[in-house]
């Protein structure tokens, strides 16, 4: 048990011994950080490969259907080949396009992502860069991406790449703040940036201690990544397919593989200052194991969305970040402050809560401040809401977002 | 520094992948250009007009509030790391800073800033 | 002490400000003149960050000017762009050599 | 040459190239993200020269704020964007080009003559800057950080009020 939770670790440290009866230290150091860089970056290559087989068959089993099932077991090898056809496959770049912008834009949006992967704990000791501002770190990463993605749209010099960047681009930055606001109540229960600290008081997950951020973050998240019931940005009635659509063959592929790694990304996060990393639950599985699992539970959720909701409004979309999450995750910021005052997780850089019975205590209060914020919060909105239903109800003509832009075009 | 050194080169190795996956795709796929593949996409039509089109301002309000919101971020992460090291004072000033921040946020929403029109 | 020379920052900072001061003076377009200034107050925060770590390192001052210097940028970015925003829409153009209307 | 040296040598190449190449492009936009690539040298430099903090700020501001909204800008005033033939520089550039160049000839020499007074050797380096930022703010930077705020707050308004069509 105790070998298999550090297995990858071994693996490391006798591969370094083994290099250093050859080479000087520095260069051993350089190596060994470039190899963790090329490990990781191929693990979430593949990851992507094997989202997009697991997407394809979830969705399909939700709407009744197989799903790929022609090529291999379960149609497992289906990414294999997608994967030829796209390397195969013609790479036209269009007249008029700014070709420099047009074939830099795919890489750029590959290179954040892949970087997210940098700072997150995998396993117990299992972490690349244990960076001491981890968490701005990811924040700043998933708004370098919106620039790659203005880029593509700007270069493709297409009416819909154009308006489905800006649209993407105002979406993802829209929802950024109510990440941010959750994030930061987080890291004030935990006292730190650094994600193995946050992961380290986290005695109790803090899904449990804050499950209506919880439940916001998911949905926030959800929209980050431009996903179903979010995908106004890639509107296929719409919008063609948003930002990508003058490309194609493998500088497609990059942009799809950003985005499911964005999503096994933001899993990962979840996964860390949420569901408690790589902490087993019960079970004794190596660490690294209850890592990926709880990764895929997350993601799971976000195919299942996918599968389950219709597609919202632009003007709904902004209105529901900015008029509900925004506020309300700023009040809770403000409402976390004060319990941490009375209930301190962490005082002075250590770990205050003892024992089982501390944190039954913490959890009990934590919950029910964060049930009673939430109740508070949902007889605030309640009229709101009650229209919002309404005007579903009665159904408004569906893309008037777009008619208007395009109108005074 | 050690991290920050890891992470350049997670930044090198997240640029070379895909450049390598685009050559790789290059070499591999075949080049038989023609006028039509290279016209924009427009379902099957010619574009009409100039592709830059104008753009609601609204797009750049939601930008705007984005970056207030970034900027107070940067000032409110170090008060959260250092605030189980500090005074219930630290409280009262962070409430001072996030009610003015509440502030602008309503004044855009009373005058209509936040709505899609 | 590293082994880069404060010098050289200084020197990499002055030459920033140089070519953002030519690109605020030259530019004919005004969101081109703001992106030069931007330039310019980048070069500041690398001599303020430069200083720090090699004149007063125990403290704070240095980086803390460097946040605060970041801080008004960004909003002097966003009001003299919404400023170039609405002479766009009443004039039609961001050239600033035909915004004068406040010439003699 | 030590490692140091070199990523100093190709991040200020970068940081340098990238604004002779924001400084001379001719559409804006292509300008723009030019600067783009100066601001991630200029984050390089921030945490080659030990503060990573304000290396992640610079990231998080200046290319995942302020670069955005340039851009938005950009494409808010189309018209001027999709004119391939507008002049980039006004009248008086070969004057700025002369004095710019003899103002970084200057600072040069200004900075290799001068002799700095540099910290002793061995003095400690802050730590955890954030935490110490936190507790400054908190402490003796108490009224840049509310004042911070309301300028946050002030910048909001106006530019609300400025954009926004009646």
């Amino acid at each position: 048990m105790q070998a298999l939770d550090r297995l990858f670790i071994s693996i490391g440290r006798a591969f370094n011994s083994f290099l250093s009866q050859f080479l000087p230290p520095t260069a051993v150091t350089v190596i060994g950080m470039f190899l963790s860089a090329i490990i990781i970056s191929t693990f979430a290559a593949l990851v992507f490969m094997f989202l997009t087989w697991l997407e394809r068959k979830f969705v399909g089993r939700m709407q009744d259907r197989i799903g790929p099932n022609r090529v291999g077991p379960f149609g497992l090898l289906q990414p294999i080949a997608d994967a030829i056809k796209m390397f195969t496959k013609e790479l036209i770049t269009p007249e008029g396009a700014h070709k420099v912008a047009y074939n830099l834009a795919p890489i750029l949006a590959v290179a954040p992502v892949m970087m997210f992967f940098a700072v997150i704990p995998f396993g117990r000791d299992m972490v690349a860069a244990d960076l001491d501002v981890g968490v701005l770190y990811l924040v700043a990463l998933s708004s370098a991406t919106e620039v790659a993605i203005l880029m593509a749209g700007w270069a493709s010099r297409n009416k819909f790449a154009l308006l489905g960047a800006m649209r993407a681009v105002a979406q993802m930055l829209s929802y950024e703040v109510p990440l941010v606001l959750i994030l930061l109540a987080l890291v004030l229960m935990a006292g730190s940036m650094q994600l193995t600290e946050l992961v380290a008081a986290q005695g109790v997950p803090f899904a449990l201690l804050q499950p209506v951020a919880f439940l916001i973050f998911i949905v926030a998240a959800a929209a980050e990544l431009n996903r179903t019931p979010f995908d106004i940005p890639e509107a296929e009635s719409e919008l063609v397919a948003g930002y990508h659509t003058e490309y194609g063959g493998m500088k497609f592929g990059l942009f799809m593989m950003a985005e499911f790694i964005a999503a096994f990304g933001m899993a990962c996060l979840v996964t860390t200052v949420f569901l408690g990393g790589w902490r087993p639950w019960i079970i004794p599985l190596p660490s690294w194991l209850w890592f990926l699992i709880k990764a895929f539970a997350v993601l799971f959720v976000f195919i299942w969305f996918r599968g389950t909701f219709p597609r919202l409004r632009i003007d709904q979309l902004q209105a529901f970040c900015w008029k509900f999450l925004v506020p309300v995750t700023l009040l809770n910021v403000i409402v976390t402050g004060v319990v941490v005052t009375f209930f301190p997780i962490v005082r002075d850089g250590q770990i205050v809560v003892q024992g089982a019975g501390g944190w039954a205590v913490t959890t009990v209060v934590y919950f029910a401040t964060s049930v009673v914020f939430g109740l508070i919060i949902a007889w605030l909105y309640r009229r709101p809401t009650q229209q919002a239903l309404r005007q579903i109800e009665v159904g408004r003509p569906a893309a008037r977002g777009l008619s208007q832009e395009v109108q005074a075009a | 520094m050690k991290p920050y050194a890891v992470i350049g080169a997670f930044f090198v190795v997240g640029l070379i992948l895909p450049l390598v996956t685009v050559i790789g795709a290059t070499l591999l796929s075949p080049r038989k250009p023609n006028p039509i593949k290279g016209d924009i996409y427009e379902c099957g039509l010619k574009t009409v007009g100039e592709t830059w089109v104008q753009f609601k301002i609204q797009y750049y309000i939601y930008a705007l509030i984005f970056v207030i919101f970034d900027i107070e971020v940067v000032f409110l992460y170090p008060w959260a790391v250092a605030y189980n090291r500090l005074e219930l004072f630290a409280l009262v000033e962070m409430l001072i800073f996030a009610g003015i921040l509440l502030a602008g946020l309503l004044y855009a929403w009373r005058k209509g800033a936040l709505s899609w029109v | 002490m590293p082994s880069v020379p404060l010098s050289w920052y200084l020197i990499v900072a002055a030459l920033l400000f140089s070519i953002g001061a030519y690109g605020a003076l030259s530019r004919r377009n005004a969101i081109g003149i703001l992106m030069g200034i931007e330039l310019m107050l980048n070069a500041v925060n690398i001599n303020l960050v430069a200083f720090w770590r090699y004149v007063e390192v125990e403290g704070l001052a240095g980086q803390m000017f460097a946040i605060i210097a970041i801080t008004v940028a960004a909003a002097e970015a966003a009001v003299a762009l919404a400023l170039i925003l609405a002479i766009y829409r009443t004039r039609d153009t961001v050239n600033v050599e035909e915004i004068d209307l406040l010439k003699w | 040459m030590t490692a140091e040296q070199f990523v100093f040598v190709v991040a200020a190449l970068i940081t340098l190239g990238s604004a002779v190449g924001m400084v001379t492009s001719r559409s804006v936009f292509v300008g723009a993200l030019w600067m783009i690539a100066v601001f991630g040298g200029v984050a390089a430099l921030f945490i080659l020269v030990g503060a990573g903090f304000l290396g992640i700020v610079q990231i998080l501001i200046y290319i995942g704020a302020i670069a955005v909204l340039i851009l938005f800008a950009i494409m808010l005033t189309p018209r001027v964007m999709g004119d391939p033939n507008a002049p980039r520089y006004n009248r008086q550039w070969p004057l700025v080009a002369v004095m710019t160049t003899g103002l970084a000839a200057v600072l040069t020499v200004l900075v290799l003559r001068t002799d700095w007074p540099l910290a002793q050797e061995g003095t400690p380096v802050i730590t955890g800057f954030a935490v110490e930022l936190g507790k400054g703010f908190m402490t003796t930077y108490i009224l840049p950080f509310e004042v911070a705020s309301v300028l946050l707050l002030v910048a909001l308004i106006g530019a609300i009020v400025i954009a926004r069509e009646e």
